[in-house]
């Protein structure tokens, strides 16, 4: 029973769970692994770079939780198998994390807009931070796999250590994509070739220009603050910047209310929106 | 004359029809819920005769939403041994007699939230798709409504199954047919042919109730007014006498916000996912991963509020305050939605 | 042999935490027996001075978990004498029937989670309860309308929050009373079948000469009100009790201790009562005695449990008749403060609770005193053990711990309740 | 978990208090004897287990109110994974911490003959001046539904939560007429944590706030309410000092009004 995305999301209960199966357990850093999954009823999972699912461990409870591989599949990845790629900081995450290949979990979804990475068609600037880079993944996935335009990657973690997808980013350099990294700090004495301090202090060796491209960010919300201004200030309008909000949700749906700014839902309008969109909220009461 | 049973038909009807109406919807199946004066204010209950029914408006304590919308409900139930998960959603059979025109909009408000969007609620659907409506017109308005600011009353012209209007004289009420269910509620019932006089009186009524409402507020331009007045030093005034006890939200009939949460026996046996009723006036609310998004009651109050006359209308395109004014009667420390919004819009 | 000190460190199965110390000397025979009780004080008496009366009620219930609803009521009863107030027939039956249920809770809890496992041979009532299923399970359903009970009166079965000076802040609907004594009909035959299985148990035999106290009304099984008597012929008001009963402090210090005046110690409790006023129990309570051969006075404190269990069937059968007599009609007691002093009794689940209370015309109150059953007890479990001690001081040290343990346990001791407890030094 | 050796070992402890928070356990009727299977009660005295430690979860009740409670809460924390304090006394005190705004000597000598012979420290506090506590459960007495969310939660393996909800909403639930705005009662319920279902207004009694202080309680505003509703510095500070007294709300809201007059 292949069901469309359409199908899906019209479908009888859009809060029913589905069991995925877990394929394997990948251990990216210390507390962040990848699951690679799949569904237990065979057919193949869908969804676009940037949407999320709601994960469930029956008996702790569920979170939101974006899809980190590409849709389309790769060649390490079997049609139909998808993956998450999950940072330990609460219950539901610490459950995941007690699970083993051959375990299950629970998971609604498609859920959210994702990235527009149709409308991105010129240039596209990555800026990522911490697990940040999970929900932008599948979209550099799709970048690598189609489109022309030149790919610039942001990224930064509290070490290098806490950097998750480490041994593909050659993968990412070869097929174009121009990558610059930066830890807060790095351990004395460990070979860190790269750049040590905020991510925004990256910023100025971008070459990726606003007249001709978009950047897409996700991190913590304080980081894309500071990123998002730090981008005005270089002329990028606030039309070409999008961002991927974070906020508690229970449904995913746009009823629970958690995720509400001010008349948006993170959840459905979002979670990934345009600068412009979001400006005046992110000032207010967040 | 008798009735056809026809939505569009109208006659006039003593109270004896009530009872009439309530058994036939007995006879249906439903259980009909009515407000039943109590402790001095009306709240619904299960009605077992139209004796019952107390004809005044008294607003309440709950709202009659948690018929649709239960303060708790399971979405599944999963059987920890065997792995199996249950969700059996079984359409209920409910009707509320002499519902208001709010709550009618209130109700209208839900049905966006809940079946509006791309992904319908099944759970709420299966509550609300059978759903008889016998509304009440208000023909006198209470201290604290303002539903003729907001749009909302005091009398209705949609969405009902039946409606009906108290007229001069007691026990002599207006009948209107709203649909082919409330038709068939009241074929063969003996009635008075509606007359224009009769009509007048409705309206005249309406128009009084309307005219003496006690509580005011001007909508033209609110949202605009309002976020422009996020900074109103009003806000402070009123969120250093607010307890931060969240009744106001609990007995607002259009809040829709939930916990989804897991719930397991003692004995480990079984789990049961479940929904209940969450506010944004709660503390719990915002809390995320290193912090709360609204941590200082002036946030909580003011996003109750902006939500209400501000927020709402950007999402939804209407109001999410139907001026039913519970919020109002309940608040104990006597903060007032309509009159901040006239203050923040500079009215008061 | 060398002289030794024989100590059971922590009681189980008592409510709060004390232990028993016993000295041998090189024949094991005993040469003195204490009971400690390491509860700290908690000043009760002191801490309600200068509060309203009535706000005191719901402290003191605080005294004890177990059997809130007595101090509760027991203070109430002693402003009601200051205050002049007069307490309405429905009120005096509904206070009866709030009464029993705590002998329901608490001795449901003795009889089966506490002694029942010494009877039967097991450590605690989670072991018993593999194999004796059936038993413990009407145990707990006796015991879980006694919570049913307070809950219905009270709002909830530990510190419930009705009962005020006049009554109580509301009154159930009839129609949850009748429900009420429909369930404690259904509970009858277990708490026949329950008193029949346990009176079949062996218990030690053992009497000694011994003083009972309780309350004794000429037309009940006394529960609130009547006169105080004991086995050797006192008989007290409530306000002549203090003058008759001595608070003491022992050297070795654990709680403070009560004795007559004469200077003997005394017991009060299930089985003090049921010997002092047996053929007041109710009818079927009789019948079921008379038909097992149950006979009172009993002098044997192993016996304490038939009198608890006696007591359960009574207390059922008393409130379904307090229930059947209680009109119930909302009331509001109205009352004007003035400055007295009175005393009230109660027969608390383990014994006479007494309250005596002072106060001023604004209705502050100026002196407290409250005389728990365990306390007036204490003494009295002492001397049981010195008497006990040397016919079973020949037992290894286990078995006479445990011994000693069995016959504390009779009386139930609630050491939470016993507010004027001292802390021992221990070494 | 069907070997008994890993069946996580459950502890009460009582310490300063009425016994009435261990009680709710034996309240669970059923409940504790299928509790008993899927855990191992291993010290609880009351219910006749004394097993030593070290224990995976222990509950204590009760206050620490001499030298004796304060080197035994050590031992207990020593022994303890995680250490939850439940009800009034373990996490604030207790009603007997009303006697931490008196002086010792004159209660020693109001309540014993011999006061020279009473050791005890000047204050009952809460455990967690002792001791770090891993959760806190309120209560004048511990509501059973939390116990047995927070075994259940611990035996799932996730952090268990309680709600910061207030009684009032309790109250909406039953939907009980609010006796504030219908009877001019000061009730506390706007102040206090929920978890007793709204006992007291349902029994048309205001709240005298058992629970503890809610999330973010409006002391000053409910102080404001009281004198509206005609109540003097006096009655304000008394409502205050009551049954939940050491609660650092509380215990500071009642020093912002006049203390009651200690007459001897
Ligand atoms: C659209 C979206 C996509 C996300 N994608 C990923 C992802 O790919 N990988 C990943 O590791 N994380 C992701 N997150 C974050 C993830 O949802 C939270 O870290 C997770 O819900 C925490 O769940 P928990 O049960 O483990 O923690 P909990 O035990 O629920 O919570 C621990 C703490 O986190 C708070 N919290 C709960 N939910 C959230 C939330 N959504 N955001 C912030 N704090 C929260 C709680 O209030 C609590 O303080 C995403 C969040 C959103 C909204
Ligand atoms: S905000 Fe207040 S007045 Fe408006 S609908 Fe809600 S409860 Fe009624
Ligand atoms: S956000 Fe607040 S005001 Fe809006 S529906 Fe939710 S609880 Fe009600
Ligand atoms: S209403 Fe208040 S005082 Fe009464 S039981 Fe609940 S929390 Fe305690």
């Amino acid at each position: 029973m292949v069901k469309s995305e359409e199908d899906l999301r019209r479908g009888a209960n859009p809060l029913s769970l589905r069991p995925v199966e877990i394929l394997d357990v990948r251990r990216e850093t210390p507390d962040v692994n990848t699951y690679t999954l799949r569904l237990v009823d065979g057919s193949r999972f869908r969804f676009r770079p940037g949407q999320f699912n709601m994960v469930s461990v029956i008996g702790i409870g569920e979170s939101a939780l974006s899809m980190s591989s590409d849709p389309e599949g790769t060649e390490a990845l079997a049609e139909g198998v998808f993956q998450h790629t999950i940072r330990v900081v609460g219950n539901v995450t610490r459950a995941l994390a007690r699970l083993r290949a051959g375990d299950r979990f629970w998971i609604r979804g498609p859920y959210g807009n994702g990235w527009p990475l149709e409308q991105a068609s010129g240039d596209l600037l990555i800026i990522a931070g911490g697990i940040g880079l999970a929900p932008l993944r599948p979209a550099i996935y799709r970048r690598l796999a189609g489109n022309p335009g030149r790919l610039e990657i942001l990224y930064g973690a509290r070490t290098p250590g806490d950097m998750p997808f480490r041994d593909e980013f050659p993968v990412w350099q070869e097929g174009g994509a121009r990558l610059l990294l930066t830890a807060d700090k790095a351990d004395e004495g460990a070979e860190w070739p790269y750049r040590v301090g905020l991510v925004t202090a990256l910023l100025d060796e971008v070459e990726v220009s606003p007249a001709r491209g978009q950047v897409f960010i996700c991190g913590p919300e304080g980081m894309m603050k500071s990123v998002v201004g730090a981008l005005s200030k270089r002329g990028w309008p606030p039309e070409e910047i999008f961002v991927s909000l974070e906020r508690r949700m229970e449904c995913g749906q746009k009823t629970c209310g958690r995720c509400q700014i001010a008349d948006v839902y993170v959840c459905q309008d979002g979670p990934v929106f345009s600068y412009a969109a979001v400006r005046d909220l992110l000032g207010v009461d967040l | 004359m008798v009735l056809q049973g026809q939505a569009g038909e109208n006659a006039v009807v003593g109270r004896d029809a009530f009872d009439e109406i309530l058994a036939r919807l007995q006879e249906r199946g439903y259980a009909v819920y009515g407000t039943v004066n109590e402790k001095g204010t009306g709240i619904f209950r299960p009605l077992g005769g139209a004796g019952e029914l107390s004809l005044r408006c008294t607003g309440g304590t709950l709202p009659p939403k948690y018929l649709w919308y239960p303060p708790s409900e399971t979405m599944f139930t999963y059987d920890r041994q065997s792995g199996a998960l249950r969700s059996e959603i079984e359409p209920v059979k409910q009707a509320v007699f002499g519902i208001r025109p709010c709550d009618v909009h209130a109700l209208l408000a839900l049905d966006e939230v809940f079946l509006g969007g791309d992904y319908p609620d099944p759970y709420y659907r299966a509550r609300r798709e059978d759903l008889p409506l016998v509304v009440f017109n208000c023909v006198e308005s209470g201290d604290t409504c303002f539903c003729s600011s907001m749009g909302t009353g005091p009398g209705l012209d949609h969405d009902y199954d039946l409606l009906i209007t108290e007229l001069d004289r007691p026990g002599r009420f207006l009948l209107e047919v709203g649909s082919g269910l409330g038709g068939e509620l009241v074929r063969d019932l003996r009635a008075e042919v509606a007359r224009d006089e009769d009509y007048q009186v409705k309206h005249r009524r309406l128009e009084d109730a309307a005219a003496n409402a006690r509580t005011t507020l001007e909508t033209e331009d609110l949202p605009r007014l309002m976020s422009e007045g996020h900074g109103h030093p009003y806000w402070r005034e009123i969120s250093d006498k607010c307890f931060g006890c969240a009744n106001c939200t609990s007995v607002c009939p259009t809040c829709y916000c939930a916990d989804i949460f897991d719930e397991t026996d003692f004995s480990l046996t079984e789990t049961r996912r479940k929904r209940r009723w969450s506010w944004c006036f709660l503390m719990e609310f915002g809390a995320v991963h290193g912090g709360n998004f609204r941590e200082r009651r002036i946030d909580r109050l003011r996003q109750f509020m902006q939500h209400k006359l501000n927020f709402s209308v950007g999402q939804y395109g209407r109001f999410h305050c139907v001026g039913c004014g519970r919020c109002i009667v309940w608040c104990p420390a006597n903060i007032d939605i309509a009159q901040t919004g006239r203050t923040i819009r500079g009215d008061a | 042999m060398c002289p030794s000190r024989l100590r059971v460190d922590y009681l189980t199965r008592v409510e709060g935490e004390g232990g028993i110390e016993i000295d041998l000397d090189e024949q094991r025979q005993p040469l003195d027996v204490r009971i400690n009780i390491f509860e700290p004080p908690r000043f009760f008496e002191g801490i309600v001075r200068g509060r309203r009366c009535e706000e005191i009620a719901d402290v003191i219930a605080r005294i004890c978990g177990l059997c809130p609803v007595t101090y509760q009521l027991g203070t109430l009863m002693a402003l009601e004498r200051i205050l002049g107030v007069q307490a309405s027939d429905q009120v005096r039956l509904l206070r009866k029937v709030f009464i029993l249920s705590q002998y329901l809770g608490s001795h449901c809890l003795h009889v089966f989670f506490l002694a029942l496992p010494d009877y039967l041979g097991y450590n605690n009532i989670f072991e018993l309860a593999g194999e004796h299923r059936d038993l413990v399970n009407r145990g707990l359903r006796l015991k879980k309308i006694g919570n049913d009970i307070a809950s219905l009166l009270g709002a909830r079965e530990i510190h419930p929050v009705t009962a005020v000076i006049g009554g109580f802040t509301k009154l159930p609907p009839r129609s949850l009373l009748d429900g009420l004594i429909l369930q404690l009909r259904e509970r009858q035959d277990d708490a026949l079948a329950a008193l029949e299985q346990i009176a079949a148990l062996r218990r030690p035999a053992w009497a000694g000469g011994r003083i009972y106290g309780a309350l004794y009304h000429p037309e009940e099984y006394a529960v609130d009100e009547g006169v105080w008597r004991t086995s050797n012929g006192l008989s007290l008001s409530a306000d002549e009790f203090a003058g008759y009963v001595e608070e003491y402090q022992v050297p070795y210090s654990n709680a403070l201790r009560c004795r007559l005046a004469s200077g003997a110690y005394y017991m009060v409790g299930p089985l003090a009562r049921v010997s002092l006023n047996f053929e007041q129990l109710a009818p079927e309570t009789l019948r079921a005695a008379s038909r097992l051969n149950l006979s009172f006075p009993d002098y044997n404190p192993f016996d304490s449990i038939i009198a608890r269990l006696l007591e359960i069937m009574h207390a059922l059968e008393a409130s379904i008749r307090y229930l059947q007599a209680a009109p119930v009609s909302e009331e509001s007691p109205v009352y004007d403060i003035r400055a007295g002093a009175a005393a009230s009794l109660i027969e608390a689940p383990r014994g006479t609770l007494y309250h005596r209370f002072r106060i001023d015309d604004r209705g502050l109150v100026q002196e407290a005193r409250i005389i728990p059953p365990t306390t007036q007890n204490l003494s009295r479990i002492e001397q049981d053990l010195r008497e006990m001690a040397p016919q079973i001081s020949y037992l290894p040290d286990e078995e006479l711990a445990r011994a000693c343990e069995v016959a504390v346990r009779n009386y139930d001791p609630c050491i939470s309740c016993a507010t004027h407890c001292i802390v021992t030094r221990r070494s | 978990m069907t070997d008994r050796a890993e069946k996580p070992r459950l502890a009460v402890f009582k310490f300063t208090s009425c016994s009435g928070c261990q009680l709710p356990f034996l309240n669970m009727e059923t409940e504790i004897l299928d509790l008993a299977e899927s855990i191992e009660v291993a010290y609880f005295a009351m219910a006749g287990a004394s097993q030593p430690g070290p224990y995976d979860l222990a509950f204590v009740e009760g206050g620490i109110s001499c030298q004796e409670d304060a080197r035994r809460i050590r031992k207990v924390r020593e022994e303890s994974r995680i250490l939850v304090a439940i009800g009034n006394c373990a996490v604030y005190g207790g009603p007997q911490a009303l006697r931490n705004f008196l002086p010792l000597e004159e209660l020693k000598r109001a309540v014993y003959p011999q006061p020279e012979l009473i050791h005890c420290f000047p204050t009952c506090q809460g455990i967690a001046d002792y001791v770090s506590v891993d959760g806190f459960l309120n209560g004048c007495p511990v509501d059973h539904g939390h116990l047995q969310d927070y075994i259940v939660s611990v035996m799932l393996g996730k952090a268990p939560e309680v709600s910061t909800r207030s009684v009032c909403l309790e109250c909406k639930m039953k939907e009980n007429v609010c006796l504030i705005v219908a009877e001019g009662v000061a009730c506390m319920g706007v102040l206090t944590g929920s978890g007793c279902g709204a006992l007291c207004p349902s029994f048309d009694r205001g709240c005298y706030g058992c629970f503890g202080p809610s999330a973010d309680p409006n002391l000053k505003s409910f102080a404001n309410l009281c004198r509206e509703l005609g109540l003097t510095e006096e009655e304000i500070h008394r409502k205050f000092r009551y049954i939940v007294n050491n609660a650092e709300a509380f215990r500071e809201e009642a020093e912002r009004h006049v203390p009651q007059p200690v007459e001897s």
